[in-house]
């Protein structure tokens, strides 16, 4: 056990150095390189913490499109700040010393670190999900099963969260609010990159069919509609670098990835209105498979996360477009 | 209580980071960076509380008796994606701001709404 | 056997997180950067193996493919920025 | 120990080495160009010689085929992203360290 606390206490250290030299940096870019850093360092953690899904997503999300988005937002603007002033440097302090203070003060009540006997661990529905599960629906992978079953709508209100906000984005930057300009400012640099380029391409059919397995495998192993979503996003994100905007969205037109968009969440919603209609509540999958329920919860979990995954990579695609597509005002 | 309880400690410092430079730094893009910050302490918090010792990744197998808590592993899964999407939301009204106004600093912001009011 | 390599991961993250603090310049930080991502992929590697469950390396060619996608979505958005694309002197 | 436990803890120290000089490299040595040797190292001979080490540990045909594409995948992505860098880093002008600079 003390190899686990020596690691994970190493990580934390480098983590919480990682976020206090990010805060002290005025060169904005290289701060966001550091929190493509502070990403992979945070995976690391959630490797460490047992929560293998949580690290796909934030390896993919926090260290590819996130990066990438701030890096596309910062080519927009300004990339250095200003000098905070001393006076503004002390309410923030006084008011982040309080509220840590009162946050340690507030956490002695809480259960240690990993106790087994703990309100969370010993709680009547940590049962249901590790053990019942298993004969309800039958996927080992219980995070899963939690999220596209037990809390099915739960993820269907964060997917109407993750389409307001694609759409928000696509109201603010996209083609409605001004004429683009297709060729993304000059010239592509990176075109004249040879080996990338060959390395790129040869990448790209891995990353997709690397999608769709971490889309399919989400039953058995880390992996689900989220993940595989934005590792799609990702792979385009990086074609888009490489080849250009252009190339990108020939591949990948707009109106197919503005209609993907909707097309997962009335999926989602569709199969909800379907489980009730065969006479069950709304998203019991049960009732699609009658006189086996746990097949129908294999089918609905299914289509579950391949409409997550409709939605979300179609989502941070388009996001991606928009940032990357708009022309810099300087 | 040390060592029961130095995970919460250091999530709580990074937390503190991320909150100091949203409310301490004016440019808006290095705010949005100290909400993810603040964004991954709480995630890390969330995590910590699932996690058992000796325990693993809650994917069932044959052999492996002990699980952390899969519940508060969903919870982050989604909120991981909502995250970057809301990022992106304000990354878009950044650079929107930047576009009206010719800068992303929260004081030459103010000033410039003053001028406007005044003339 | 496999706790020294751990450690000896941990200490290479370490040295290079000092390069990616210090730079100087953008190249430096980028090259720390991706040689910390290797590092992380060594990690996931090492900590399934270290900790009995090593079937989830699925996490590993995730990070392998994302340390790419990193590097080259920071070569090619930083590339046009003038004011910090000289070595050298910048500001922390 | 087996025969194969050997090979493998032969393989993993010599990984563990090249990994560990490699970061002592990129921090010590004086220039960027020069570091980008540590980094290879790191990238591929480090990495490499652990993944082996592991390889040959391997329970499972599962992992093993896993460990297979990481090694593929950074064989692949870990020369072309430094390689990129030096080209890029040179095209920005970067001066090359010769003896008797300073450290940059």
């Amino acid at each position: 056990m003390t190899t686990f606390v020596l690691i994970n206490v190493t990580l934390l250290v480098i983590l919480t150095a990682t976020a206090l030299t990010i805060s002290r940096m005025r060169a904005l870019y290289e701060a966001t390189m550091l929190t493509a850093l502070f990403s992979l360092v945070t995976a690391c953690l959630f490797v460490l913490l047992d929560a293998v899904d949580v690290a796909f997503t934030e390896a993919a999300v926090g260290v590819g499109i996130s990066t990438v988005l701030l890096l596309g937002g910062l080519s927009l603007t300004r990339s250095r700040e200003t000098v905070t002033p001393r006076r503004r440097r002390l309410p923030g302090a006084a008011v982040a010393a309080l509220t840590g203070g009162t946050l340690i003060y507030a956490a002695q009540d809480l259960p240690g670190f990993g106790a087994a006997d703990t309100p969370v661990q010993s709680h009547p529905i940590t049962d249901v999900y590790l053990r019942q599960s298993q004969e309800d629906i039958g996927i080992p992978n219980t995070v899963t099963s939690v999220l596209a079953s037990y809390r099915g709508l739960d993820t269907l209100g964060e997917l109407v969260v993750v389409v307001t906000a694609g759409v928000a984005v696509l109201l603010l930057l996209g083609p409605l609010t001004r004429p683009e300009d297709a060729g993304w400012r000059k010239a592509l640099d990176l075109v004249d990159y040879r080996v990338l380029r060959v390395v790129s391409g040869l990448l790209m059919p891995f990353i997709l069919l690397f999608a769709l397995y971490v889309l399919f495998h989400g039953d058995f192993g880390p992996g689900g509609g989220f993940q595989a979503g934005v590792i799609f996003a990702t792979g385009f994100v990086l074609y888009g670098l490489v080849f250009g905007l252009d190339k990108a969205q020939r591949v990948l037109p707009k109106a197919v990835l503005w209609s993907l968009i909707p097309l997962g969440l009335v999926l989602f919603i569709g199969l909800g209105v379907v489980s009730m209609l065969l006479g069950g509540s709304f998203l019991d999958y049960d009732t699609l498979s009658p006189g086996d329920p746990a097949a129908g919860q294999h089918l609905g979990i299914l289509l579950v996360e391949a409409a997550i995954g409709i939605t979300v990579a179609a989502v941070m695609t388009s996001v991606f477009f928009s940032f990357a597509g708009r022309r810099a005002t300087r | 209580m040390i060592r029961s309880h130095y995970v919460f400690w250091l999530v709580f410092a990074l937390m503190m980071i991320g909150l100091y430079v949203v409310i301490s730094h004016g440019n808006l893009l290095k705010k949005l960076i100290g909400l993810s910050m603040f964004q991954v302490g709480v995630f890390l918090f969330f995590i910590s509380l699932g996690k058992v010792d000796g325990g693993s990744a809650p994917i069932i197998s044959e052999g492996v008796e002990t699980y952390s808590h899969p519940l508060p592993q969903v919870l982050i899964l989604t909120a991981i994606v909502v995250g970057v999407a809301t990022l992106a939301v304000g990354l878009a009204l950044a650079v929107r701001v930047f576009e009206a106004y010719g800068t992303v600093e929260e004081e030459e912001l103010l000033e410039r709404d003053q001028d406007e009011a005044t003339t | 056997m496999m706790f020294a390599v751990m450690a000896a991961l941990l200490v290479t993250m370490l040295l290079a997180l000092v390069r990616a603090f210090v730079g100087p310049g953008r190249y430096n930080r980028i090259l720390a950067i991706n040689t910390f991502g290797t590092k992380t992929v060594l990690f996931v590697a090492v900590a399934g193996f270290l900790f009995g469950r090593p079937e989830f390396l699925d996490i590993g060619i995730l990070y392998a493919l994302v340390n790419f996608v990193a590097v080259v979505a920071v070569l090619r958005l930083t590339h046009d920025d003038p004011v910090s694309s000289q070595n050298g002197e910048d500001g922390t | 120990m087996t025969v194969l436990d050997v090979v493998s803890g032969v393989l993993l120290s010599v990984g563990a080495v090249f990994v560990l000089s490699g970061g002592v490299g990129l921090l010590r040595f004086p220039d960027f160009y020069t570091r980008i040797h540590a980094a290879g190292i790191t990238d591929s001979a480090g990495a490499g010689l652990i993944l082996l080490g592991l390889l040959v540990q391997t329970p499972s045909w599962e992992t093993g085929v896993r460990l297979m594409i990481i090694m593929l995948f950074m064989v692949l992505t870990g020369p072309t992203a430094t390689y990129v860098l030096a080209f890029a880093a040179r095209r920005d002008g970067l001066p090359i360290w010769h003896e008797g600079d300073g450290r940059r």
